[in-house]
């Protein structure tokens, strides 16, 4: 789409072009596979039959990051692992998303005094969507993360320009819902 | 087709416009076609596997049971970034999945839906499914050379040595109902099962035959517990490792597509196409053919997915071994074992 | 290995293959979290291979050295994040040990059931994910439905669902709840049920067997030669148990439970397939433990008194050291303390079992195929954020 | 047999260097000088009445005065355990990291303290010889220093990676004005770059380009290295 990123004006038609894509791409967030520490484990059980992470369209977690639209940060990044992180984050296509799970993640966490390996906080490396903090975040709290990440997509503009104020944000934000 | 063609003769077209016309009607269909059921066969798959698994599966896009989840992954994929590999080579890269969804299409061509429901009706119908499927193992390995990533590699090698070990005892198998029916032709083998009931219970070599490429099958669609080019614990994604976006959509496209070319197939020869009964008949009212033969295809795909959410991958030595150790000589023996049974005109359980 | 042996590489011949470097990780689907393994590949068959760990190390020996004993707690709890009670269990007995106390006696019985059930959820990851690797997706949602029941148990003692920072020094944080052992006793019925379904699902599906039968097979020196311990130990023939053979809780004493061995059932001692089943045998032995172990909870305190007046300042030992090793679900788990008197250690070693047993790895994958060096990581059970620390 | 019986027949095997039994410990132990760990381990492991066919743990414990090597014994046939210690003395001004004590590996007796000797090295410091592959095992190859020394100086990033909280993030970072450099430490001794021993490149212990040592490791990002799938 290139040139045509948010060139077009804000208008009816292109608004509704705007919110099928936002729709379809709120409602097929694909995941990338990847774990490194404990909350790699609750993140697995978001996917397991208790959660069912699927009911969102969300349950189709690909290997490869040239066909995930999100990763999941799930646990601590130390120095050797945080420039494996960027490279998978810059392997992804966009639109791309990321959430940071877990304490350590969103900002040290128990290892933000005598850690000194790890990254305090994965957002000094790649830019983060959502943070869900905890240690380990509860499945219903990464959730909660996922779903209010599902609204933040369904709101984003693709053609049309942004918003402008407040109040015409507002707007979109009660359409897209 | 020739219908088709009369009815555009009728409108006033001539000669090859009429042709054109007629073909780019059944393209248009038949693209519709595998883009709707594929659509509906990955929401399948998912609820499908969902149940097996415990769990629901897709429930919010779309209001029932998640309906409208393969319309919302096709749009996002429409609108994500196409990335290529910098370092492969562009051309193969960008025509591969193009390749590979062309092999497949056009198996669809042959498939008699009904009497005269079928866009050309060959004499070498099985023939031409077959060797047409085949095409896709060359975008496969396209895909994989050209993407520079050593996963994908294997993936296509993995792929080339299967399929093409593969199409051996399916393509002998396939000789088995041949053989009883003395006809490539498509049509001929329903006409055939009207008469004497499904091959699958007409002698007991076709009944094996019918296990072997069923099995065959599976493999050459990819499937589990032969999905090995795209094994995910082993090879990340196999050969489509590299791809993204609707490129990547067409990799998915293809394996359902082909799913339905082999379900199809199945049901066809050994099932008894658009015979409701397996003692045949033949006095099913006539509209009710593509529904008959189309739910006798959802089930056997139904059947591919439930042993794909069930069983264990092979190892790719074991899958080989299986091939050419077991399924292959056990085809070659109902090969040999029908012709005996034809010859002392045995057989035929319902005829 | 026949094919191995008909096929070797010589570059002088006309028609040769090449040997291709291939990496496995840090993210890949199935080195069970950032496990690297660097591979030298000839076609499908693995010539060399290098373990590269390290890719979540998190400094837990440094913080040791400078947290309290009793803050040290919940980064046990990290190390090996799918049996967080067995590591506090080590930790606490350490820090006993080291003090010279001993909890009371109800406290001891909980911690048996608590580790017990921790255990059985350990295993059950392992089960799940062993399915993954080899390719059947579903016995992994089978096992975290009866995980999820584990959990759910273990939340209501500790308030934690999977880190639970609940076995204390001196003995555990909050006493049970009434009617909490009938729950654990009801959930044993319905998981002796299930276990029967995970083996008609996997265990004894024929692909499976001929996927991990006679694959990465560790004879039983090479085993010890190694330290390798837990069910890899045990899979090789080998019946060592610390909770039998070095009891470190009493209860052990008084119960009755059988240690697990590998019998090579459908191939050769100490393979993959033995290492799974030995896992598989020791949840229903667990099982076993539990079932002997909730009608005997004695009434009584569940922290030692003087622990927990100690606990409103921060612990002090003498000056010595501790060694103490305990059963984990992956093997010995050691922590070795040296204090000087102060509120913190000055040296805070642990002895990790996947450490130990993830370093056999490189002796294992040459000679195997791609799949099977899948297939004998999973075997191992590792845990990432035990072998890195 | 207990320790005092081991202590006994390993004191009469063994010629020198083999101290007493501290049997007020919690675990009693035994000393025994560098020079003489390999026989006496030799011993222990091939001794029919001692059979340690287990080492545990290698762990490497900074004293005020010395650096120790703790080796952690067990015997699956008898069912008893010992632990051996090793001391190194720390030199006068040997204060800091530059002092690397070396201590005679035992990777060749017991496959399983190739990795434990890696970490002790990776983390305190203690050179093993003749260990078959002395690198680091945890920390990247090009780390500096050995962090589990009670004089390890924090550092503010690795690799281009930020390890400070207060760290810029890189995507936020103007290329053409760089952040400021954050403020040297007030505390601690310099950093001394350890020689590092299995290096044959000059600048061993330097910055090195990541993944760039070993001929394992020389596949290059852009292939299909790792983290990449």
């Amino acid at each position: 789409m290139g040139v045509l990123n948010n060139s077009l004006p804000d208008i009816g038609p292109v608004r509704a072009v705007d919110s099928a894509i936002g729709w379809g791409r709120k409602s097929s967030i694909w995941p990338m596979t990847f774990g490194i520490a404990c909350c790699a484990i609750e993140m697995m059980a978001v996917y397991a039959a208790t959660f069912d992470l699927d009911r969102f369209g969300a349950g189709v977690p690909r290997a490869t990051p040239r066909q995930s639209d999100l990763i999941i940060v799930p646990g601590t990044v130390n120095a050797k692992m945080a420039v494996r992180v960027k490279r998978l984050y810059d392997q992804m296509s966009e639109p791309r998303y990321v959430i940071a799970m877990g304490a350590c993640v969103c900002g040290g966490g128990p290892y933000v005094k005598w850690g000194y390996n790890t990254v305090k906080g994965v957002h000094k490396i790649i830019p983060v969507d959502i943070f869900v903090p905890g240690c380990p975040p509860r499945p219903e709290a990464l959730m909660d993360g996922i779903l209010k990440l599902r609204e933040k997509v369904g709101r984003n503009q693709v053609f049309a320009r942004q918003a402008q104020t407040a109040a015409d944000m507002d707007g979109r934000y009660a359409a897209a819902k | 087709m020739t219908s088709l063609i009369a009815f555009f003769e009728g409108l006033g077209l001539e000669g090859v416009l009429a042709l054109s016309a007629a073909y780019a009607l059944c393209i248009a269909s038949l693209l519709g076609f595998i883009t709707v059921y594929a659509m509906f066969a990955i929401w399948m798959e998912r609820k499908v596997a969902a149940h097996i698994q415990v769990r629901y599966g897709p429930m919010e896009t779309g209001a029932w049971h998640g309906w409208a989840q393969s319309v919302a992954d096709a749009v996002k994929l429409l609108f994500k970034e196409d990335l290529i590999p910098p370092e492969g080579n562009k051309f193969l890269f960008w025509i591969a999945p193009a390749v590979v969804f062309c092999g497949v299409f056009a198996g669809f061509i042959a498939i008699p839906f009904a009497e005269g429901m079928q866009i050309v009706d060959l004499h070498l119908g099985v023939f031409f499914i077959m060797a047409i499927a085949s095409v896709e193992v060359i975008g496969v390995i396209m895909a994989g050379w050209a993407s520079n990533s050593k996963y994908s590699l294997f993936g296509a090698v993995r792929e080339a040595a299967q399929v093409v070990s593969y199409e051996i005892p399916a393509a002998t198998a396939l000789l088995v109902p041949i053989l009883v029916v003395g006809s490539f032709r498509l049509g001929d083998f329903n006409a055939f099962q009207a008469d004497h009931g499904w091959l699958v219970l007409y002698n007991p070599f076709l009944t094996v035959a019918a296990l072997i490429y069923f099995i065959s099958s599976l493999a050459g669609c990819k499937r589990a517990p032969f999905d090995l080019p795209e094994a995910e614990s082993e090879l990340v994604s196999g050969f489509h490792t590299e791809y993204s976006g609707m490129r990547f959509s067409f990799f998915f496209l293809e394996e359902y597509a082909s799913m339905f070319v082999a379900a199809a197939l199945t049901a066809t020869l050994f099932f008894g196409g658009w015979n409701l009964f397996p003692w045949g008949g033949g006095w099913e009212p006539a509209p009710l053919a593509p529904v008959i033969l189309i739910s006798k295809i959802f089930f056997f795909i139904f059947v591919q997915m439930w042993l794909r959410w069930t069983l264990p991958r092979l190892r790719v030595d074991q899958v080989m071994a299986m091939g050419y150790k077991y399924l292959v000589p056990w085809a070659f023996v109902c090969l040999i074992g029908a012709a005996w049974f034809e010859y002392m005109g045995w057989g035929g359980l319902f005829s | 290995m026949e094919a191995l042996e008909m096929y070797t590489v010589d570059p002088n011949d006309d028609v040769y293959t090449e040997e291709l470097k291939l990496n496995l990780g840090p993210q890949h689907p199935s080195t069970h979290g950032v496990l690297r393994v660097e591979l030298k590949v000839d076609g499908e068959i693995i010539t060399a291979s290098r373990c590269d760990i390290g890719y979540l190390h998190r400094c837990a020996e440094k913080i040791g050295e400078n947290v309290t004993y009793l803050q040290f707690t919940p980064y046990t709890d990290r190390m090996d994040y799918l049996a967080s009670m067995n590591n506090n269990l080590a930790w606490s007995l350490t820090v006993e040990k080291l003090l010279g106390v001993e909890a009371p006696e109800r406290a001891q019985w909980i911690r048996v059931i608590v580790a017990e059930l921790n255990r059985i959820a350990s295993h059950l990851i392992a089960f799940g994910t062993y399915g993954i690797d080899i390719g059947a997706n579903t016995p992994f949602f089978y096992a975290f439905r009866e995980r999820e029941s584990i959990m759910a148990l273990l939340e209501r003692p500790s308030g934690a669902r999977m880190l639970y920072n609940y076995v204390h020094p001196g003995g555990v944080a909050h006493d049970i709840e009434d009617g909490w052992l009938e729950d654990v006793l009801a959930f044993c019925d319905e998981f002796e049920m299930r276990w029967k379904e995970y083996n008609t699902l996997l265990s004894h599906n024929a692909i499976f067997i001929g996927r991990t039968a006679n694959i990465g097979v560790i004879p039983k020196d090479m085993a010890l030669d190694y330290g390798l311990t837990g069910p890899v130990l045990r899979a090789s023939g080998v019946s060592w148990d610390l909770r039998r053979d070095v009891p470190y809780l009493a209860p052990y004493d008084d119960l009755e439970f059988d240690v697990p061995v590998g019998e090579g059932t459908h191939g050769t001692l100490g393979d993959c397939w033995d290492r799974y089943w030995v896992r598989m045998r020791e949840m229903m032995e667990s099982i076993r433990i539990i079932r002997q172990a909730c009608p005997r909870v004695p009434a009584g305190p569940f922290m030692d008194k003087a622990m927990n007046r100690m606990y409103k300042t921060p612990l002090k030992p003498e000056p010595g050291e501790a060694y103490m090793r305990c059963e984990n679900p992956r093997g010995e788990l050691g922590f070795y303390v040296v204090a000087e008197g102060g509120t913190s250690p000055i040296r805070c070693r642990t002895r990790a079992p996947s450490f130990c047993n993830l370093s056999v790895l490189d002796a294992l994958l040459p000679g195997t195929m791609i799949a099977d060096g899948v297939a004998i990581i999973g075997s191992l059970d590792i845990v990432l954020g035990e072998v890195d620390r | 047999m207990n320790e005092t019986d081991i202590h006994s027949k390993l004191a009469g095997a063994v010629v020198s260097g083999v101290g007493a039994l501290d049997e007020s410990a919690k675990d009693p132990f035994v000393v025994v000088d560098p020079g003489s760990l390999v026989p006496a381990v030799t011993f222990l492991k091939n001794d029919a009445d001692c059979r340690m066919e287990m080492l545990n743990c290698v762990t490497a414990v900074e004293r005020e005065d010395c650096i120790e090597v703790v080796y952690h014994l067990s015997s699956v046939t008898h069912r008893h355990s010992l632990t051996l210690k090793t001391r190194v003395e720390r030199p006068a001004g040997g204060t800091h990291e530059s002092w690397i004590p070396e201590v005679p590996s035992v990777a060749a007796l017991y496959a399983s303290a190739d990795w434990h000797e890696r970490e002790q090295w990776d983390l305190l410091g203690v050179r093993f010889t003749d260990h078959p592959d002395h690198r680091r095992i945890l920390l990247p190859e090009e780390w500096i220093g050995h962090p589990l020394r009670k004089d390890y100086v924090y550092p503010h990033e690795h690799g281009g990676m930020p390890l400070d909280l207060d760290a810029v993030p890189l995507y936020e970072r103007d290329e053409a004005t760089p952040s400021e450099p954050a403020a040297p430490r007030p505390s601690g001794t310099p950093l001394v770059q350890p020689p590092n021993p299995n290096s044959d490149r000059p600048d061993a212990g330097g910055v090195a380009p990541a993944d760039s040592d070993g001929d394992l490791r020389s596949i290059k990002p852009g292939s299909n290295d790792g983290g990449g799938h």
